[in-house]
């Protein structure tokens, strides 16, 4: 981990409120592992004040390119989504210990909205070491399905399911994930995107016995292990709760690791 | 003529007057490989308590205008661990290395300072009795003069270190806290610690944080901050660790200015790893662009 | 179903909970060309004091991160100018008039309480004990139970309206003062007034400010000002009005669920001089979206 | 004075560290005089926060333009200069008093650094009067004289002096003064820039008795009367020493009026 200046090479809105932004980052793209996130400075002055955590949503490593995909939500991502071309862009990265490799075949990825991010880069990998990968990627509506071309391309099975039925399940993407578990070869289970989906995921993986990791999102302050805001309940095999860093720790855990409450 | 900015913290000598605000700069290491340690003033860890501590439950911080509201609940491994395992790794910085020390009870504070007296590495301790964040102990000591004279007390017979005592900005007046402190033979005051407050969901009708309140810090509490700093510098004759929302050399200097003799980054360090050196480097430039030759010279400079 | 709005401010009946915050909207009539003052739940006027206040020396204002520091020092024409001169004209815009008044002694409350009773269009005195700009009286009243309670008690035998103290933060513990001051007859309360707070700047080595030190405003004390309105709104059975840094209707809404009945627009009517009828178009909005009828139902319904 | 939307039209670098920025703003273009300015709200959220008064440094009537001439010097202003054209800006105004109408046939005015913008509007109207405009403009240096050309082409006698040499007087703007009071003939001085100026300024009108107007700065908050925040000390006819509003009661005095202590 080291902080960089990158420059955005190109910023293109590829779907209304997303933003898949192109950085110069070399030593990013050389290093960064799939699940790894970067830490950036958006904007200056005091507003918005902290660094914002995006996952590393792909790497060209040869060309040194390491890609992000933001999903404007406050100032921060606001700000990130409108620097174009040449801004420099403050970053310390990579950050988190990222996705552990499948001991399976099969992987199934669940993407939920911009939760999908991290898991593109994962997809990469896997095919690239020749596992199958299913992608089942869920969204609000058709347009705010992200990079289902480039899933396709690059060979993984895509799925899709949007909550107004405007393009392929009419539902929750976890309705797409029991068929997956239920076709009997072994699996393992990726997961990015809201609390509840995770939740969701974490109860269907458990209940068939596969393997299954969460990347989570808290709000960081240091994103370096070094103020403790960002933890998140776990539970060890002493069953005890225990706080662990999302930062550090994470963003990936174990499914079975993850407290989840009521509200997920 | 490079400008002298050693600074005398009562018995503690500082090669310089930059140092992290405890909590924001964890126990240094983790920022190892983007802050040269060995170049700051000093080390401030995080608080450490008796017993390890579990913290506050999630979510622990918000982002507030030119602020942040933190609950962390001093989550720390507890003393034994960190003298086990961080103090060997920090001692050979050859950096002084001050311990914040937080506790539920008068007791725990004596207890605390009488188990690192005399741990290789360690220079100073900071008595955290102001930390808004827990239930137990915390900033009740902090709020009271007659509590925060009586852990001082403690601290000061239990130990031979050099003792820095944090006060809370969420007093009256914060100079009888400091005049008390003093009087129970304290070497240095560290301040401010954070200011408490509240942000809530207005949809969930909740607050955001997991412990309903929290300590507001960054560069929206400076003023507040440099206000203390001049206030009780003018009350007592202890040497001063200045913070609350330092984010440039020219921050570092309004707390000088108004007393501090050194000063703590906190919050900055989170959005520039690099803040402390800047601070340094941008105070270095300051001295020589107005002929200051020693840092100290200029403590408590303001003219009003 | 159009949303309840009104609120009850003790015997202080307002159309809707939205006013201005004394001092930031001057008497409301250099506000008119901008804001349509008819549509305010009550207009707020500037401090007024007995006797024509010339203020502190400038510069009186300086911006900080998220935040504003001032030390205007009261400057106003005087209690006699104010009804002569600005009274009639604020009367027939038919919104209820809030008179914030200063003294500089007990009796001076007093006095004033007993010029505004029965001035035709004073709705309502909100007593001033929290400023921390002038150098005799303002907040040495509020920072101190038995004082605040004294001027509460003068100003309740001089006159018979409405009663509204208005609260400073800068105290160890809020909710001893709201509770001294509910005791000897307020209506009402309003929080917060500014934090004390000091900008320096460092090439000239002088304050910013005239006054040295003013008083910190604006979204960056927000999570402050919350947690004093929870904290005081589970101490007294008082209304509160509850102020500080609010820019939107969900920043108003905090101090609802907080506890507040009313809300006051601060430093944001600098910033946008619309900036209270859009407070009130959000909470109306949020009311409809949230199924609220009346906005009293959510008045402290914060879920901790 | 009203809260306006206005456009920029156009945002144009004049010289290092100033630009021109002409927004579209046809209610303050028709409304405004010399020496009133406006307050615009620059960049949205916190940072900066209030409100940033701007002198009104030309209108276009007929086009509905009103030009600023605005110096970066912290958040606000650069904001303010980098707005490139259709950036919607959120103005109040036209505040403030103005300059008055000169009873002399001659006007000298003297104008330091970016306090030249409010008199370039003077000078036009003065000049459209049939009134003789001798206009002293000073800088650091050559590169900061600002619309020279300008000045000359509307036909106003421009003199300069620079810090450095550069061009012009070597030495203060205030040097150019005498000679123009010395002329004989009746003659209104107007002054825009730093109060060390302005005070020398007023001095030298006093010595020869010339009728005198100065437009002051001071930090603002509301801008419109109501915080009396921007006061300046003043001296009436009865040697008392009372706070004014610069934005409304000016931000145009009569030099007499003003108060200057050391600092200036
Ligand atoms: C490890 C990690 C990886 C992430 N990867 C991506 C990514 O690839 N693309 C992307 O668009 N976003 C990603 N996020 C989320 C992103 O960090 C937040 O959306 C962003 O910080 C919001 O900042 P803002 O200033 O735009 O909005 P804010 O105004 O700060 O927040 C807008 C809303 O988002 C919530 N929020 C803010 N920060 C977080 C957070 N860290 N975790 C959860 N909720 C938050 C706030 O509570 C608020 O409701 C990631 C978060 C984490 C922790
Ligand atoms: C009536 C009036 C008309 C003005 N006209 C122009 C103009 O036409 N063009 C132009 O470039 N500037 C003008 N100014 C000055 C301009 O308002 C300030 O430069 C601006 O507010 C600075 O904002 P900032 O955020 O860029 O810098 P900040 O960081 O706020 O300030 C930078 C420096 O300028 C000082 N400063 C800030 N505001 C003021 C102020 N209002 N008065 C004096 N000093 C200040 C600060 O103390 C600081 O030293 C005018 C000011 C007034 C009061
Ligand atoms: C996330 C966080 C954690 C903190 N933890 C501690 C702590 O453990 N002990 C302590 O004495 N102060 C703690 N503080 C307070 C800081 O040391 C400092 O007093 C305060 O943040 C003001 O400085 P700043 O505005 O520069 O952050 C913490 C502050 C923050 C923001
Ligand atoms: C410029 C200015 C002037 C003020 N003058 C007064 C005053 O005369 N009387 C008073 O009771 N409060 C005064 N206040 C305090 C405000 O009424 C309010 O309590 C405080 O600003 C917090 O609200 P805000 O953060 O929304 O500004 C003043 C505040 C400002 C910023
Ligand atoms: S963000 Fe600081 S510990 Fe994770
Ligand atoms: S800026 Fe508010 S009175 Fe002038």
């Amino acid at each position: 981990m080291q902080q960089h200046i990158g420059r955005v090479v190109v910023n293109s809105e590829i779907a209304p409120g997303y933003s898949l932004v192109t950085v110069h980052l070399p030593v990013v793209a050389a290093a960064a592992r799939p699940g790894q996130f970067v830490h950036v400075k958006a904007g200056g002055g005091y507003y918005p004040l902290l660094r914002r955590p995006i996952s590393i949503h792909r790497v060209d490593r040869e060309q040194g390119l390491v890609y992000l995909l933001v999903e404007v939500r406050g100032p921060g991502t606001s700000w990130l989504a409108f620097q174009g071309g040449g801004t420099p862009l403050d970053i310390i990265g990579p950050l988190g210990t990222g996705f552990p490799r499948p001991s399976t075949e099969r992987a199934v990825m669940v993407g939920g909205g911009v939760g999908m991010a991290p898991l593109v880069f994962l997809a990469e990998e896997m095919v690239h070491y020749g596992i199958e990968v299913d992608f089942l990627l869920g969204a609000r509506s058709e347009l705010q399905l992200l990079q289902r071309e480039f899933l396709t391309g690059i060979g993984a099975a895509v799925q899709v399911a949007t909550d107004d039925g405007s393009c392929g399940h009419h539902g929750r993407v976890t309705d797409l994930l029991p068929p997956m578990l239920a076709k009997g070869k072994e699996v393992t289970v990726y997961a990015c995107g809201p609390r509840p989906m995770l939740k969701t995921v974490a109860e269907l993986a458990a209940g068939v016995g596969v393997p299954c990791w969460l990347s989570l999102e808290e709000f960081m302050a240091c994103g370096v292990g070094a103020c403790r805001g960002c933890v998140t309940a776990t539970r060890g095999n002493d069953e005890q709760v225990t706080y662990k860093d999302v930062c550090t720790d994470g963003p990936v855990f174990a499914a079975g690791e993850v407290v989840f409450f009521n509200g997920a | 003529m490079e400008p002298d900015l050693t600074v005398q913290l009562g018995p503690l000598r500082l090669t310089n007057p930059v140092m992290p605000a405890s909590g924001t700069f964890g126990f240094g290491l983790e920022y190892a490989s983007l802050v040269d340690l060995r170049q700051l003033g000093a080390l401030v860890v995080k608080s450490v308590t008796l017993h390890p501590t579990r913290g506050n439950p999630p979510p622990r911080l918000c982002e507030t205008p030119a602020g942040i509201l933190n609950a962390i609940g001093l989550m720390n491994p507890g003393v034994e661990v960190f003298i086990r395992d961080k103090m060997p790794l920090l001692e050979p910085l050859g950096v002084p290395i001050i311990v914040n020390i937080a506790g539920r009870a008068q007791a725990e504070y004596a207890e605390l300072a009488a188990r690192l007296d005399g741990v290789p590495g360690v220079s100073a301790l900071e008595v955290n009795i102001s930390c808004p964040n827990v239930k137990e102990g915390g900033m009740a000591f902090g709020a009271d003069p007659q509590t925060a004279a009586l852990v001082t007390r403690s601290v000061r017979q239990a130990t031979r270190l050099p003792i820095i005592v944090k006060l809370s900005p969420n007093v009256t007046d914060i100079s009888v806290i400091a005049r008390a402190v003093e009087a129970e033979g304290a070497d240095a005051l560290s301040l401010i610690n954070t200011l408490t407050g509240l942000v809530i969901d207005v949809e969930k009708r909740r607050p955001v944080l997991g412990n309903t309140t929290g300590g507001l810090a960054g560069p929206a509490i400076r003023p507040v901050a440099v206000h203390l700093v001049w206030r009780v510098a003018r009350a007592v004759r202890l040497p001063i660790i200045g913070m609350g929302g330092i984010t440039s050399a020219s921050d570092a200097l309004q707390f000088i200015l108004a007393g501090a003799s050194a000063v703590a980054v906190g919050t900055q360090n989170f959005v520039q790893p690099k803040a402390m050196l800047e601070v340094l480097e941008g105070i270095k430039e300051y001295m020589i662009r107005h002929g200051v030759a020693r840092v100290q010279d200029i403590v408590g400079q303001l003219q009003v």
